[in-house]
């Protein structure tokens, strides 16, 4: 039922999130957005994927989130490509009955985007380039979605 | 026949995104160690598995994960999205 | 910094949004908007405040919130009056340089707003009306803050 | 003298969102006590204490907490916004 779309245009939340959530019996509605930041006078960011994984390396994450939680509608759109600071990288949206659940089913998602699906990224800043490691808290915050959760 | 596919800086370690290679490793890390002994390059893009991942046909894989049947082999640093 | 607002009048996301976390390095921006469910046959619901209170009750939770974690903007608005089923109640905004931070502001945001904001919610139904009871997960709700959290 | 606000279903059980009141009332709970001697319908608003919340000058309060100085008194149930 979630819908997953990995681009390299720029979009636009509130045209995304028209008559989202609208066929359920809806009373929660969490969104995130990641944005690049200027950290360290990065002028620019790249983000490269694997095409051939990237779908559906986040469908399943989707499934997994609709899985654990009673969600009545769920979106995830990520961008790859050129992007300088302050653009939009990514948005993450679930609609639930209860808030709990559509907070519960946006972290994980973002906590499983961070580690599991297909995206890297390379920062161009004064020093050069760089790709960006990854952070071990990332990889513990998947911890707590592996024991009763959900 | 296996298409090997490298992204971020293994990518750029190797110098190419993908590749076919003619091979009779069993395992991704028997593929390591039989690229390892390639070239410079390779022994490079591959120093330190810790800090690497694979796939298997678009699946997050382990290195001891065989090979049978699977057309498309990935490798890449610890994914970095959201 | 935060800015609160408590209106009667619905209100559009997209122009509340418009610029929000705009100044800081944010790399974070996590929304909540709370929708009026149609459940039981609701036909509308009334939102009784206490107009003395309610917007200095909110301006302390939003202050305890931006004490407790790295918040580069904060924004709440929540109505009072009548309302029907799909109409927005009220949303809540948080930008941060690290999701985590604007994640767990925005949680405690809204259980803050659910039990310690002088709102009550009355329901109008094919049974007639009743006041919506308090409920004991909304009370709970508060206690993993008081512990070591933010 | 102290204004008495009552919200909500209380407001209803009263009958009125507002009124003055000449109280010698030491604590909420001394003014609650005083309320219920009244008349039926304060006795049936303020029938169980632990359904009750209270504000003094806008604060959320404790029923024992003293009424010195104090200028407005606010008896609601339990909150539900959000």
């Amino acid at each position: 039922m979630g819908r997953v779309r990995v681009q390299s245009e720029d979009f636009d939340p509130a045209t995304e999130l028209a008559g989202f959530g609208a066929e359920g019996d809806v009373g929660a509605i969490v969104t995130f957005s990641g944005i690049v930041r200027g950290t360290g006078g990065l002028s620019r960011m790249e983000i490269e994927h694997y095409p051939g994984m990237t779908q559906s390396a986040i469908e399943k994450i989707v499934a997994e989130a609709e899985r654990r939680w009673a969600l009545d509608d769920c979106l995830v759109i990520h961008r790859h490509g050129e992007m300088v600071p302050g653009e939009r990288i990514m948005m993450v949206a679930t609609a639930s009955r209860h808030r709990q659940d559509a907070f519960a089913a946006a972290e994980f998602l973002m906590d499983y985007l961070k580690s599991r699906a297909p995206f890297w990224k390379k920062e161009f800043g004064p020093d050069g380039a760089a790709w960006v490691a990854a952070k071990d808290s990332d990889e513990a915050a998947l911890t707590r979605w592996s024991a009763s959760e959900g | 026949m296996i298409d090997v596919l490298y992204f971020a800086w293994v990518r750029e370690r190797i110098g190419e995104p993908r590749e076919r290679i003619e091979t009779e490793a069993r395992t991704v890390a028997e593929l390591v160690e039989e690229l390892r002994g390639r070239e410079l390059r390779y022994q490079l893009a591959f120093e330190d598995l810790s800090a690497l991942r694979c796939a298997l046909d678009q699946e997050l894989a382990d290195f001891d994960a065989p090979l049978d049947g699977v057309r498309e082999v990935a490798f890449f640093p610890p994914m970095t999205g959201g």
